[in-house]
Parts: structure tokens; C-alpha cells; sequence
């Protein structure tokens, strides 16, 4: 096991989860989506001094680091908004209405899939399947799951939590 | 024997395809005893006839007016012969598609204008959203590629059809050649 | 691996290879055409653009010739109307894909992609084309980077990464949004890694890499320092 | 842990679990927890506790039950009571029967459902009845005795002869026989091999993967050593999905537990067979699913797929040959060295044997996930294992095979579910997604749906699938709108069949199945289209025009 | 009351798309006519994003006729974004190549578009009025025009290696240089050319008198001329400044730098066109009335520069005291024209620095604009781009020969059909008059459309509420 030479791009303390995460795997270079991983669970999203600093402990190219990052869609490089809305594009919840709940998220927030309000307040996400199926259709509002949601208990159900955040 | 009907046909293009055409330079007398030219920008005829037997059609479809032109000579020519890169590919002028028509047309009546600054909206043809070859509108018997064609080319096209043959293009011509 | 003498028909023609030999070696070895464009020699194979498929008897599937071995006994057939039709789609497909104008290219006449739609006889692209928004990249003082005429065939990436070993080149993103990238997604003229050794721009079958300050129809690649480089490297 | 250790530990665990009386199962697969099934659990333990009722009963936390549409479930054992949709203020009600004896009609979901009486339970035979997150709870039910027995008992040779004697196929769709993949491995020369298990369950309304790993974790570690040991590797990965927490924590979890206790790791059983287990997590990509993708993933780098020769058992792993199977296949193993090679071919049907395990959604009356022997046919898995299509809709058809499978018609739903007989309805068994669809669903909006995953799923390495797949997008979109002729159709059929034969890889090559098996089964939908119709009243295709 | 109207549709035997609408009052009489251009090409935005390098064959595909004035214009737009002055022989090379396609455009016009018209009449049968038809009734002019023209192209073919669309002139100069051989060539062509126009012209002078009533109405009104003109005042097509000369034939302005044209040159946008109407700044809009091209080359410039067309300049200056108005004299004015590119081509290829090796200089982009002039066949060409620090192009303006005389062709339309065209006489020979005057200024559409390209002609006849009376499309 080589000792890495790089620095973490700050002092955040935060960081050494991810050194942390790195040295378990021996600072192998199989382990790049592995520390990905733990920058986007650390910091919420990836961006290019941690992807800098990644390729460097792992002594890999820049280019070959920023191509994975932005092969899985799991990863983002944008920071995320401080909720997000995760609505399930599965083929059960697809038939069972999911295109209505996209189409008043636009509506009511003017979001598209990828996007955040202009506040940096909601984030708008799509899942290919989180495999709840037999509650299609599903969102998930940050880490919490609805399902059988019709648009309008969407807007509701939204309207609630973000109006909680402001209080 | 009756002489071939030939139209030659302008659309969104530079022209160059028919300035080809004209480089066939003294082979055009010759050709004239096998072919009578019933449509084109080179004769008055104002309106597209019935019955031609061949036309050369160069340029892409970019307008509306375009499109309802090359429907109307699909309809009344029995080989249509797609001339030259904007009309087998639209080349050039579709380099405008990524941009679309509004913001072509703000940066030439616009931002390049000193007086009464506004896309013209009257008396002229309405722009569609993407230039596209002829096949996307309508069906096309021959393809010759080429920015332009050579007249060579294009010399062989037409015998080939005066002797009632489809020519066969391998070989002779390539996109942007 | 295996290398010893195989017999092996291609086309109907009696042929003799070493065993760790492809198909596409072997048959261009014997003046057999079989066309390609993310194969090139001295670079690893990839098997991406498909051109190079070929039926072989009892295979259950068409086989890219640039990566299958050849056997004993093996029955090749690199020409018949599937696989010229297939290939003229493909051709098609990556003409549709991104803007390329041949007429006003810097690689017009000397472009492997338009050579071959002329070799196979492709007329005109009949899938409708798609016309993205692609950007010119000329930050780098000598070449120029065009996504317009880019057929991510990956010779760029390769060659950057096992002949020169700079790895500047990569892929970003997937599928019909790939897109090759220097470094973290940055300007090429701001690489860190980039040797401007120009072998990149010399691989490249189209003008999607070219050298700066050419003209349309001005840029013909040289490659031949590719064998011999690959040679250099292998001995060594 | 020795044989005579792990039975040792079997009997008290066993022993330890009869003292109580009474035991109240919650479901605490993510589909259950998603619908409030931890707040359930909490309110029992609360209202035994509080009742002083603990020493008479107890409160475990399960794996899934299958019928995920009635969640959060909650089973009252030994007496078999399901209750369905329980809520937290249901704990006192719930108690107060087990007191009584009797069943609380309330909540009360039929036992003798066809739902569950028509399943046949050999992977999820743990599901629902053990505590996926307790060693001892596997063990007590017979868990790694099989492991144990293989490697007192038999030689890799045996096992391999056991399994391909079952007629194991694939269970990740494509159905290669499992003993012969294990025997190609086991064949290699190679000194460092790798067995990987693919979690990478991608599919759109597939979830079968994950509620294995949820509800039963151990036994797909059981099987993933027992592979190891048949065909000589030392060394194990599971690729599991990045959405699947809940699957990560436990695998993890019971990933320690298993070492600790000797299962897992350095000489195992103080046999001289070693095996080390890494998870690896996936990170939202479907092509990872293909084996060569998987493979690269793991090794950290860009999903994409190679062409194959060479195989994974010849070059697989940092170019070592490698054992791939998916989680239900490698599920099968454990029973299969318990019961033998034999008892298990004897269900199903001659080409395809044993169960299988379906996720079954959409427009059905019970959706969630089922276990049938093969041969079944469509019909009695959606109108009686289902109970059909509710609100008074009809049947249209049904989805088999996620974005590589296709859509199977009223007509064909005596077809037996084999993997031949669904490739031959254009369709494929896949891993094991069941969409219905009544009558309100538009089938072209349906393909596009399945081409937008396709085209966003796409490497984007080799260019019929690249490009493929946006043009067939492209295609559908404008048929939607309303903006095509029939020469569309045709070049819907003709991309189809290029991507089918030129494309690198499974992704690619199955890509079309949805847009084939439409046309092919209903291709009236796309003419109305053309028309500015949609036959399903689903599309606003009229009014854009 | 009713207004009506007449539309030509498609305006026929000219470089591009148009129509024109002329419209009636209640007594019948011409009250106004427009001409619409008809095509819109964007090459101000389809060249952004691409590297300043393409430029020249990219802008050259505005036009298929004048592809060479184009690249040249460009080719100079690209000079001074390089910052570098290119070798002498490159400039000569060019000056060859963009008159070799002054004499191949020219007699595309005469002998082709307009030939018909003067040969066979203005009321000749249209189905005969055209190339097809002389052919046929005047053979040896026919194949004269045709002869001349491949003259043009050949030159071009042989120095650019491409009749149409070659890819030869470069940022810094040309590609390759010249070969003896290829100079030999043309030089052994050139006794043949002059003989032709030498014909022409001579038939052309004696034919004047038949066409006295359209020299009087064809766009013939006092309006600013305009140029390049070279250091000593000679007729000039490639450098020197601009000059503007009024109706009296005094100077207006001279030395103005091409790269200040917008300080005197405006452009306004007519609803009605998608081709712009430039106008002369200090004389404002639509005051500001210019006419560009042969005739303004000839009306601004103090000679020609060459032994013949001097003696032919003089004698067609003496047409009128001051400038010559008529723009029925363009066509005159492309004869002499096409006689000054044979001498001086013959001139320059007898300078042995023609055949120098060296003819490209090469820099990067050094600077971030770039503006370009050359005289076009139809005028003055001005292409106008700015790059980024990489050299990729972020915008260009482009103003095209043929839109510089827009204003002058509509009034022009307006005047013939004044005279010509009347309510109860709807006559087929008096529309080809009104597009006879549009043939006259040799408009290049196509060019005009880069921005704008064709020009089919429909006469409508409208009532004042625009009401469809009658409709006339000539030649149906």
C-alpha cells in the first residue's frame, strides 16, 4: 500500500472520510467509484477539486476520473438543492401516472428532470426503479418514500414539507 | 423521337449546382437536340408544367414555400433527381439547424440592422425550423452528391436518363466533393 | 496464445495465418477489404464502430473481424447484401449523428468517414439527421478539436494513453451524449497533461482533431509513425 | 465455525426461539418500510412492552412476504395470521387478539389466497420468516449447512455435478446453464479466480434481486461460497445497485457477521478453503448489468461493455477468469446442495427447471413479488396469482423482460413461462419483471417509454446503439405527435433489425424488443397514431396536431 | 375603392428567388412596386462557432457564381485577424482569380440571362426567350457567350483546381502556388476572349438605338454611385478605397477605408424582403440611394487602367454628361468591364513574380476582428467577422453586392413599371420589362440571401383591401 502524496483540496475535516475511504482500499485504482461514492455522501455532489484530488491519491488521469464520474448517473457535479424530490420513472409507476407527477412538478415549480429552483430550494430528480412497485406510482422526498400518489397529493404532500422548512 | 422534358429546380442553395450545370459549357448544345428545358431559373417559364420527365433539383427545403414547390414537382416529374450536397444531405444551409430560424433571423435583422431593426414578417416565405434534405419531404429517385457536382457529372446523369437508364453514381461523385 | 499456423477461408480463399492473428489482419494481410474506422493498427482493438463485422459459418452472430481470432478451419465471409446493407447504416447513423459537412471540412478529401460512404456506395443518409449543438474547441495554441465531426471511435483516447501515456483523452458521459474530453472537461489549451505530441490529431479518421491554421480540405494525417512507434514500445 | 458448531448453534438459536409463544413477524423489506412498517414495529414492541407481554411474545423483524401492495405486513405466527396496511395505532388491537387467540378480522388478509397458495418457494423460502439482519436466525432455519456439507463432503467435481444436474439456468435473463459456466471456470487454468454476484438489478419494475438480498442476505453469500469453492476462486465481489441502501447495509452487515463466525474468510470450517467478499457498489447504470460492463465497473472504470470471446471464465477480472452469477441464480445453490441436483429438476418444465422469481406490478390487483415453478402459465400468474385487472378495466398485456423483453397479448397468456417460449412471443424471460397493462395504456407510448431508458442506458460505445437507439427515440416520439407517415414504421423495423444483429452488446441487441413486439402485437396502436389517434385514449395526440 | 396588384412570380433568368408586386390604384395606374426577396440563408449565424480557418470555402458557398469574390472577401476578412501581410504573388494570384470570375459572371449575364432579351427582344415568344432558344436563333453568339464563360471558369479551374467552390485562397494567401504550365494555358486563351467581347461589344453599341425606350425607364434616375477605386483613381477590384460619386458624376467622398464602412454605410430592414436595403449613412434613409456594380465601377473610377478598356471607358462615358444613369447601361458596362479582366489578367500573368513559390503567410489569430472587401461582379462585398482569443468566429455582418442596390431596383421596378405596365394592357412583354430591369442590375440572390437567394416573378392584381383581382405569371 503506497501512501498517497496528495492533499485534500481544504481543511475541512469532512475530508478524511474520504482519505478514510481511499486507504480500505489500499489506494487502489479499482477503488475510483468507491471513493466517488464517498465525496458525493460526504459533500453532496462532486466537483473538480475533489475530483482532482481523487485522480491524485489514486494516481489516475484526470480525464479517465472525470469520464466515470459522469458515466453513472448516481453522480452528480452539481450541488444539489437543499431538498430533493426523487420521482420514480419505473415502468410500473410510468403507467401508473408518473408523467402526470413530472409534468406538475414543472408546473408548480417549473422544474425539469436535473434541475434546481432557482433558490437552490428543491432539487428534481428521476430513478429509473427503486423497486417499490406495488406502491407506483413513487417519489421520494429526501430520503422519504410516498407511494400510489396522485398529482394533486403531490402538491400537497409538497407543499407541506417545504412549507415546514420555512418555518 | 420526342425530346426529354427537363426542369431544373433552385431551392435553398447558392446556385453552384447549376452554374455546373453550365459548365457542361459546349456539351449544352448538344444536349439541347435531346432535351427541352421547360422549367428553370435559365427560362420564363413561370409555373411548374405537368408531365416532365426529369427534373434536377438543387438546394435543401427550407421554407414552407419550398417544401409545397418540391411536393408539386415530386407530383409532376417521373424521375426527381436530387442535385448536388443541399440536396442530398442540406449541407450548408442546415448548419443553421442547431441554431434555429429566430436566432438566425435576429442576428441578420436585429443585431445587424441600423434602421426599422425586425425579422421581415410579409410578402415572403416563412422560415420552418430545420433546413432538410429532399427525401425527408419527399421521395427522390436519384442522389448526386457534390458542392457541386462536377459537370461531368452531371453530364452523365442526363445521358444516362436520355438513353432511359438510371445512373448509377458509384464512384463518380461523394458528399463534398 | 496460440500461434501457430492456421488455415482458414476468407471469401472463398484459402488462406494461412498465425493463430494470434485477427480476422481484419489477416485478411487485409491478403488484400481482402473489410472496412473500419475505430480499428486502427498498433492501437487495441475496441470492436465499437461495427463496420467490420463479418459472418463467419456456424456462428450464431455477425463477428467484428478486428477482434476475433482466427481458427482452424474457420469460413469467412466479409462481403454479401446483409453486411453492405448494415454497413451503409451505420455510415448513415454516424452522418446523422453530429453536423458533418463534408464541403466545408478541413478534412474534405482526406476524411475516412467520407471515404468510405463513397467506397460503399452511400448516396445520401436517409435517417433523419439530428443536428446537435456541438462546440469547436481552439484553446490549444496547435490543433483544434471539433465535436462537430467527432465519430467517437476513440483512436484519440488510445493513443494518448498506450503510445504517448499522457491519457489526456477520455470519454465523458454516455451514450448519445459522449462526448471525448482533455483532462477534467477542460479546455484542450488548459490540459495539464497534454505532451502536444499532435499523435491524437494524426489518428483521428475525420476532422474532428486537426492542426490549427488549416484550411478546409487542408488536413491530411499522417500515421505512419503508428507501426512504428507500437514497434518501439513492444521491443523495448 | 465447524459443522458441529454450526449445528450446535442451529439447535439453541432453535431452541431459544420456541420458548416464545407467540411471534409477530413485520416485514421490514424496503417496500414495507417505505410505507411505515419501522413505526409499526416500534408501536408493537411499545404495546408489548408495556403490557408486560414479552416473555408470551415477541416482535421480529422479516423479509419480504410478497404482497407489497398490502403493506406494511404483519404476520402473527405460529397461527399464520396476516394483517395487512397496519398502522401504528393498530398495536393495541393487534395484541389484544394475540391474547384472545382469534384472528382480528380488521386487518385480516386471507391466508388462503391464491396469491399464496399458488407460489412455490425455494429462493424466498426464507423470506418473510427469518431476521435478515441476525446470523443465528439463518443459521436456525439451515443456513451454511450446505456450505459445510460441500466442503466436508464433496469435491468441487461433486458439486458441479449436483448443480448441473438441476438444470440451473441463468436467472438474469438470458438462461445459460449454470453448472456449465461453473465447469468452464472451475476448468481454467488460471491461479487467481474470481466469482462476482451481479446485484445490478436495473430493470424498470424489477425487484426481485433486492428483496433477496433485503430479506435473506446470507444465503447469497452461501451460494457465492459454495461457487468459489466448486470452481477454485478465493476471491468474491457483489456489484450491487447505489439505490438499494437498505440491500447495501445488510449484505455488509451480514458480510461481518459471517466472517466473524468463521463462514466467511480465511480457512473456512478450518477447511483449507478461503474466501473473501467485497461489496461493490453500482452507481446508476443498466448496461453494468451486462457482465463485461459489470466488470469494468468494478475494476473502476467507465461501464462499458467489450465484445466477448473471451468470456468471463476465460478473461474476466483484471483478465482472470471469473464466475458471474446473479443474485436469484446463486439463491438456487444452498437448496440445491440440500435437496440435490435431482429433487430440484424435478420441478418446472424438461428445458426449465425449478422456480422462478417475478416482481409483478402495474395495473394488477396484488402487486408484489412471487415465486412459481416454471411452466406456470401468464394467465394464472396475473388472474389468479394477481387476481387480475381491477377497476373493471381489461387486460391489454403484459411486460416480461424490461427494456430487453416485450409485450405479451391477451392471446398468448396460456404460453407456459419458459425461457423458450417467451423468446418465441418476442419477449424474454429477463430477470423477472411482470407489467400488466389494462386497456388505458397506450402501447407506442409504452415503447417510447422503454426507448428513452434505452437511449439514456446506452454506453454510447458502439455506434448502432448510440445512435440506434436515439433514432428510435426520435422515431416514436414524432409517431406520437402525430408528424409521421407509414414510411416511419419501416424504419422503425429497419433500425430494429440492425441494432438486433450489429450492436456490441445485450443492451443494444434487445433494445428493440419493445418496439418489435408492439408492432408486432399491436400494430394497430401505431396506424391510429399515424392517423392522430391513440387508441388508448391516452395520448393528446389529436389536440397537438 | 379597390387597390389591386400584379406579382411576378418567380422573377425568372436571374441569380436568385425574388418576386415583385406591382400595385394599382382605382384608375389603373402603377402606384408602387416592390421587389421581395424571397430566401433567407443565415450564414451571418451559421458560421458562428467555427473556426476563422473555414471562413473563406465556408462563405464561398454563399454564392455559386460569385463563389471567388466571396472567398477572396472573406480571405481578407481572415488576413487581418492573422495580423500578417501576405506574399505579393498570393495578391496577384488573387486579383487573377477574381477576375477571371468578373469575366465568367459577366457573361453569364450577357450572353445567358440577358442575351434572350436583347437578342430575341423584350416581346419574343417567352417559351424561346432564353439560352435554349439563341442556341437555336443565333448559334454563334450562343456558343460566343458560352466560350467566354468556360473561358472564366477554366482560369479558375487552373489556378484553384475547382471551377466552382475551390478551397485555394486561404487565410495568409492562396495554397499552392502557380504553374507554368497553367499560366502558358491561359495565356494562350486570352486572344480568343477579347475576340468575343471585342464582338460584343461592337454588336452591342449598334444595337443601342433599338432599346432607347428602355434605357430611358430602365432604373434610370440620378442616385449615388459607389466603389473601390485604386490609388491613382483607375478602375480597381480587389484593393483601394471607396469612393462616392453623385449623378453629376462629382466626387462625393473618396479614401474611405473598406474597414470604416460602417461609419457611412447603413442597413434597413423592409418587412416585406428578406433582403436588407444598405444605405448611404450621410444622406440617411431612404435618401441615402446608392447603386454599386459594373456600371458604378465604371461611373466612379478616372480610367480603367488597361490600353483597350480605357479607350472603350471613354466612349462609354460619353453616353451622358456626368455619370450614366441608365441602368439599362449596366449591360454595356460588363462588356467593358470584361475586356479591362482579359488585358489585365494577360498583365498580371506576364509579371514573372506570379509564379513565385512563396504565396502563404502563416500566423495565428492575433486579432479579433476582421473586415474584408472585395469588388464582386455585382459590387462591392464587404464580410465583417469577429473571433474569439481562439479564433473561433462569434458573429459576422455581411454586405452583399446586390443588396447594395436593392433600394435603386425597387425604385427601378417602380419606374418601368410606370411606364410599361398599365391596368387595361396587362402584357407579357411589358412584365418582362419590369424583370428586365431586375436582370439588368445582375442581381446574385443567391448572394443577396446569404442573407438572402432566388428570384422566381407573379404579377397579382389586388383591390385596396387586398383583394386578389387578377393574376398574371408570365410564361404559363
Amino acid at each position: 500500500m503506497t501512501a498517497p502524496h496528495a492533499a485534500p483540496p481544504g481543511t475541512d475535516k469532512r475530508w478524511k472520510i474520504v482519505e478514510a475511504a481511499m486507504r480500505r482500499h489500499g489506494y487502489r485504482r479499482d477503488a475510483l467509484i468507491e471513493a466517488l461514492h464517498s465525496v458525493q455522501e460526504t459533500f453532496g455532489y462532486l466537483d473538480d477539486d475533489s475530483l482532482r484530488f481523487v485522480a491524485s491519491a489514486l494516481r489516475l488521469p484526470l480525464s479517465a476520473v472525470y469520464g466515470v464520474a459522469t458515466f453513472y448517473h448516481f453522480f452528480t457535479l452539481k450541488p444539489p438543492g437543499r431538498h430533493t424530490c426523487v420521482v420514480c420513472t419505473g415502468t410500473a409507476c410510468h403507467i401508473k401516472g408518473a408523467p402526470e407527477l413530472l409534468a406538475l412538478l414543472e408546473r408548480e415549480y417549473g422544474l425539469k428532470p436535473g434541475e434546481t429552483t432557482p433558490g437552490g430550494e428543491l432539487s428534481l430528480l428521476t430513478a429509473r426503479c427503486v423497486g417499490s412497485c406495488g406502491l407506483a406510482p413513487v417519489v421520494v422526498f429526501d430520503r422519504e418514500l410516498a407511494g400510489k400518489l396522485s398529482a394533486e397529493d403531490l402538491r400537497r404532500w409538497l407543499e407541506r414539507r417545504l412549507a415546514h422548512d420555512a418555518r | 423521337m420526342s425530346r426529354l422534358r427537363l426542369a431544373t429546380v433552385w431551392l435553398d442553395g447558392c446556385s453552384g449546382c447549376h452554374m455546373s450545370f453550365l459548365d457542361m459549357d459546349e456539351r449544352l448544345i448538344e444536349l439541347a437536340r435531346g432535351i427541352e428545358l421547360v422549367y428553370s431559373p435559365l427560362v420564363d417559364a413561370k409555373e411548374f408544367p405537368e408531365q416532365v420527365d426529369v427534373t434536377l433539383v438543387e438546394g435543401a427545403v427550407g421554407t414552407r414555400d419550398d417544401e409545397e414547390k418540391l411536393r408539386a414537382i415530386r407530383a409532376r416529374t417521373r424521375v426527381l433527381v436530387a442535385l448536388g450536397d443541399c440536396a442530398v444531405t442540406a449541407n450548408v444551409p442546415a448548419m443553421r439547424n442547431p441554431f434555429g430560424p429566430q436566432a438566425a433571423m435576429a442576428r441578420a435583422y436585429q443585431e445587424n440592422a441600423t434602421r426599422n431593426p425586425g425579422a421581415p414578417t410579409r410578402e415572403i416565405p416563412v422560415l420552418q425550423a430545420r433546413v432538410r434534405p429532399l427525401h425527408e419531404v419527399v421521395p427522390v429517385d436519384v442522389f448526386v452528391p457534390g458542392c457541386p457536382p462536377s459537370a461531368d457529372t452531371i453530364h452523365y446523369v442526363l445521358q444516362e436518363l436520355l438513353a432511359g437508364r438510371m445512373p448509377d453514381l458509384a464512384g463518380r461523385s461523394r458528399f463534398g466533393a | 496464445m496460440n500461434a501457430g499456423i492456421k488455415t482458414l477461408r476468407i471469401d472463398g480463399r484459402d488462406v494461412g495465418a498465425r493463430g494470434d492473428q485477427t480476422i481484419l489482419q489477416v485478411a487485409r494481410e491478403n488484400g481482402i477489404f473489410i472496412p473500419s474506422l475505430c480499428y486502427l493498427e498498433g492501437l487495441s482493438p475496441v470492436g465499437a464502430c461495427r463496420l467490420c463485422l463479418v459472418e463467419v459459418k456456424g456462428a450464431a452472430r455477425l463477428l467484428p473481424s478486428c477482434v476475433t481470432r482466427v481458427e482452424e478451419g474457420m469460413e469467412v465471409t466479409t462481403r454479401s447484401e446483409r453486411l453492405d446493407r448494415y454497413r451503409r447504416m451505420i455510415l448513415e447513423l454516424l452522418f446523422s449523428e453530429r453536423n458533418h459537412i463534408c464541403s466545408v471540412c478541413v478534412s474534405n478529401g482526406h476524411c475516412e468517414l467520407q471515404g468510405l460512404a463513397e467506397k460503399l456506395q452511400l448516396t445520401h443518409v436517409h435517417f433523419p439527421y439530428r443536428y446537435p449543438r456541438l462546440p469547436v474547441d481552439a484553446s490549444h495554441p496547435r490543433f483544434v478539436a471539433d465535436h462537430n465531426r467527432c465519430i467517437l471511435c476513440t483512436r484519440c483516447v488510445r493513443v494518448c494513453d498506450e503510445i504517448e501515456g499522457a491519457h489526456t483523452w477520455d470519454v465523458m458521459g454516455r451514450g448519445i451524449e459522449a462526448r471525448i474530453i482533455t483532462d477534467l472537461n477542460q479546455p484542450w489549451g488548459e490540459s495539464e497533461s497534454c505532451t502536444s505530441c499532435g499523435k491524437c490529431v494524426h489518428v483521428c479518421p475525420t476532422g474532428a482533431l486537426s492542426e490549427k491554421g488549416r484550411s478546409v480540405a487542408e488536413m491530411a494525417k499522417r500515421r505512419q509513425f503508428l507501426p512504428y512507434l507500437t514497434m518501439m514500445r513492444t521491443q523495448r | 465455525m465447524t459443522l458441529d458448531e454450526l449445528e450446535r448453534l442451529a439447535a439453541e438459536e432453535r431452541a431459544a426461539q420456541r420458548k416464545t409463544a407467540c411471534w409477530l413477524h413485520v416485514c421490514t423489506a424496503a417496500s414495507c418500510l417505505s410505507a411505515g412498517a419501522a413505526e409499526v414495529k416500534q408501536a408493537l414492541e411499545q404495546e408489548l412492552a408495556e403490557r408486560g407481554m414479552l416473555n408470551f411474545c415477541k416482535v421480529k423483524g422479516v423479509g419480504c412476504m410478497g404482497l407489497c401492495s398490502a403493506g406494511p405486513l404483519v404476520a402473527a405466527q405460529p397461527e399464520g395470521f396476516l394483517y395487512g396496511r397496519v398502522t401504528p395505532d393498530d398495536a393495541p388491537d393487534i395484541t389484544r387478539s394475540l391474547v384472545e387467540g382469534r384472528p382480528l378480522r380488521r386487518l385480516a388478509v386471507p391466508g388462503d389466497l391464491p396469491f399464496f397458495r399458488r407460489q412455490f418457494k425455494i429462493v424466498l423460502e426464507n423470506a418473510g420468516r427469518v431476521d435478515p439482519e441476525r446470523l443465528e436466525d439463518y443459521v436456525a432455519a439451515g443456513g451454511y449447512a450446505s456450505l459445510l456439507k460441500v466442503l466436508n463432503e464433496m469435491t468441487p467435481q461433486d458439486v458441479i455435478r449436483e448443480v448441473t444436474a438441476s438444470g440451473l439456468r441463468g436467472r438474469g435473463g438470458a438462461g445459460y446453464p449454470t453448472g456449465l459456466k461453473w465447469s468452464t471456470v472451475a476448468k481454467s487454468q488460471d491461479r487467481e479466480k474470481y466469482v462476482v454476484c451481479n446485484a445490478d438489478e436495473g430493470d424498470p419494475g424489477a425487484f426481485m434481486d433486492r428483496a433477496v438480498l433485503e430479506s435473506d442476505p446470507h444465503r447469497v453469500l452461501e451460494g457465492m461460497a459454495i461457487a468459489a469453492y466448486a470452481t477454485g476462486a478465493r476471491h468474491g465481489y457483489i456489484y450491487v445497485r447505489a439505490e438499494y441502501p437498505l440491500a447495501v447495509a445488510r449484505l455488509r452487515a451480514a458480510i461481518r457477521q459471517a466472517e466473524r463466525a468463521g463462514l466467511l474468510g480465511n480457512r473456512i470450517a478450518g477447511t483449507p478453503f478461503s474466501f473473501h467478499v467485497e461489496v461493490r457498489l453500482g452507481a446508476g447504470a443498466f448496461v453494468c448489468g451486462e457482465e463485461t460492463a459489470l466488470m469494468a465497473s468494478i475494476e473502476g472504470r467507465r461501464g462499458t461493455p467489450r465484445p466477448r470471446p473471451p468470456y468471463p471464465a476465460e478473461s474476466g477480472l483484471w483478465g482472470h477468469s471469473t464466475l458471474i452469477n446473479n443474485v436469484e441464480t446463486l439463491a438456487n445453490v444452498p437448496v440445491i446442495l440440500r435437496e440435490g441436483g435431482e429433487w430440484y429438476a424435478r420441478i418446472g418444465t424438461p428445458n426449465s427447471k425449478g422456480t422462478k422469481v417475478f416482481a409483478l406490478a402495474g395495473r394488477v390487483l396484488h402487486t408484489g413479488l412471487i415465486e412459481v415453478p416454471m411452466g406456470i402459465s401468464l394467465r394464472e400468474i396475473i388472474f389468479e396469482i394477481g387476481g387480475g385487472v381491477p377497476e373493471g378495466r381489461r387486460f391489454k398485456a403484459v411486460q416480461t423482460g424490461g427494456p430487453s423483453g416485450g409485450c405479451i397479448p391477451e392471446e398468448y397468456l396460456d404460453t407456459p413461462v419458459d425461457y423458450e417460449s417467451l423468446s418465441a412471443l418476442g419477449s424474454m424471460m429477463g430477470s423477472g419483471g411482470l407489467i400488466v397493462m389494462d386497456d388505458s395504456t397506450c402501447m407506442v407510448d409504452l415503447a417510447r417509454f422503454f426507448l428513452e431508458f434505452s437511449k439514456g442506458e446506452s454506453c454510447g460505445k458502439c455506434v448502432p446503439c448510440r445512435v440506434g437507439t436515439a433514432h428510435l427515440y426520435d422515431l416514436l416520439d414524432r409517431i406520437l405527435r402525430g408528424e409521421s407517415d407509414g414510411a416511419a414504421l419501416a424504419m422503425l423495423e429497419e433500425l430494429s433489425d440492425l441494432l438486433r444483429h450489429t450492436s456490441l452488446c445485450g443492451l443494444g441487441q434487445s433494445a428493440p424488443n419493445p418496439v418489435l413486439s408492439t408492432l408486432r402485437h399491436f400494430r394497430h396502436e401505431y396506424e391510429a397514431h399515424l392517423e392522430g389517434r391513440c387508441v388508448a385514449g391516452a395520448c393528446r395526440t389529436g389536440e397537438r396536431r | 375603392m379597390s387597390e389591386r396588384r400584379i406579382v411576378i412570380d418567380p422573377v425568372t433568368r436571374i441569380e436568385g428567388h425574388a418576386r415583385v408586386t406591382v400595385y394599382l390604384d382605382d384608375s389603373g395606374q402603377v402606384r408602387d412596386a416592390r421587389l421581395h426577396v424571397t430566401q433567407f440563408r443565415a450564414f451571418e449565424k451559421l458560421c458562428e462557432g467555427r473556426p476563422f480557418t473555414e471562413m473563406p470555402s465556408l462563405m464561398a458557398r454563399i454564392c455559386g457564381i460569385c463563389p471567388v469574390s466571396h472567398l477572396i472577401a472573406s480571405a481578407k476578412a481572415c488576413d487581418q485577424i492573422l495580423g500578417t501581410r501576405i506574399p505579393p504573388a498570393a495578391v496577384q494570384l488573387r486579383r487573377v482569380l477574381n477576375l477571371a470570375q468578373l469575366l465568367q459572371s459577366h457573361a453569364l449575364n450577357f450572353f445567358h440571362l440577358s442575351g434572350p432579351d436583347l437578342l430575341l427582344g423584350m416581346d419574343a415568344e417567352p417559351a424561346r426567350r432564353n439560352l435554349f432558344g439563341m442556341i437555336e436563333s443565333h448559334p454563334e453568339m450562343a456558343r460566343d457567350g458560352i466560350r467566354l464563360r468556360q473561358f472564366g471558369q477554366q482560369i479558375i479551374e487552373r489556378l484553384a483546381g475547382k471551377r466552382i467552390h475551390p478551397a485555394w485562397v486561404v487565410p495568409g494567401g492562396v495554397s499552392e502556388p502557380l504553374a507554368p504550365e497553367a499560366r502558358d494555358a491561359i495565356l494562350a486563351g486570352i486572344p480568343e476572349a477579347r475576340a468575343i467581347v471585342q464582338r460584343a461589344l461592337n454588336w452591342f453599341k449598334s444595337a443601342i438605338e433599338r432599346f432607347r425606350e428602355e434605357a430611358a425607364a430602365f432604373a434610370n434616375f440620378p442616385t449615388l454611385f459607389l466603389g473601390l477605386v485604386g490609388e491613382d483613381g483607375e478602375l480597381e477590384h480587389y484593393d483601394g478605397h471607396v469612393r462616392v460619386v453623385d449623378a453629376a458624376g462629382r466626387i462625393v467622398a473618396d479614401n474611405l477605408a473598406p474597414e470604416r464602412y460602417r461609419d457611412y454605410i447603413g442597413e434597413a430592414v423592409e418587412p416585406d424582403s428578406y433582403l436588407k436595403s444598405p444605405y448611404y449613412k450621410p444622406e440617411g434613409y431612404p435618401d441615402g440611394i446608392y447603386r454599386v456594380g459594373p456600371l458604378a465601377r465604371l461611373n466612379i473610377a478616372d480610367r480603367c487602367g488597361t490600353r483597350g478598356s480605357d479607350q472603350e471607358w471613354a466612349e462609354f462615358r460619353q453616353l451622358e454628361r456626368g455619370a450614366v444613369l441608365s441602368s439599362f447601361y449596366y449591360h454595356y458596362a460588363r462588356l467593358v468591364e470584361m475586356l479591362y479582366a482579359l488585358e489585365r489578367i494577360e498583365q498580371l500573368l506576364e509579371d514573372r513574380q506570379i509564379l513565385s513559390r512563396h504565396v502563404r503567410a502563416h500566423a495565428a489569430a492575433n486579432h479579433p476582428e476582421g473586415i474584408g472587401v472585395a469588388e464582386a461582379p455585382r459590387g462591392l462585398l464587404i464580410h465583417h467577422y469577429r473571433v474569439d482569443e481562439a479564433g473561433v468566429v462569434q458573429w459576422a455582418n455581411l454586405i452583399i453586392a446586390t443588396g447594395h442596390n436593392n433600394l435603386a431596383m425597387n425604385r427601378g421596378i417602380l419606374q418601368a413599371a410606370r411606364r410599361f405596365v398599365h391596368a387595361d394592357r396587362l402584357s407579357e412583354g411589358a412584365l418582362n420589362r419590369v424583370e428586365a430591369v431586375i436582370r439588368a442590375f445582375d442581381p446574385c440572390l443567391s448572394c443577396s440571401t446569404h442573407a438572402v437567394g432566388r428570384m422566381p416573378l407573379v404579377i397579382e392584381l389586388r383591390g385596396p383591401t387586398g383583394q386578389l383581382l387578377d393574376e398574371v405569371k408570365r410564361g404559363a
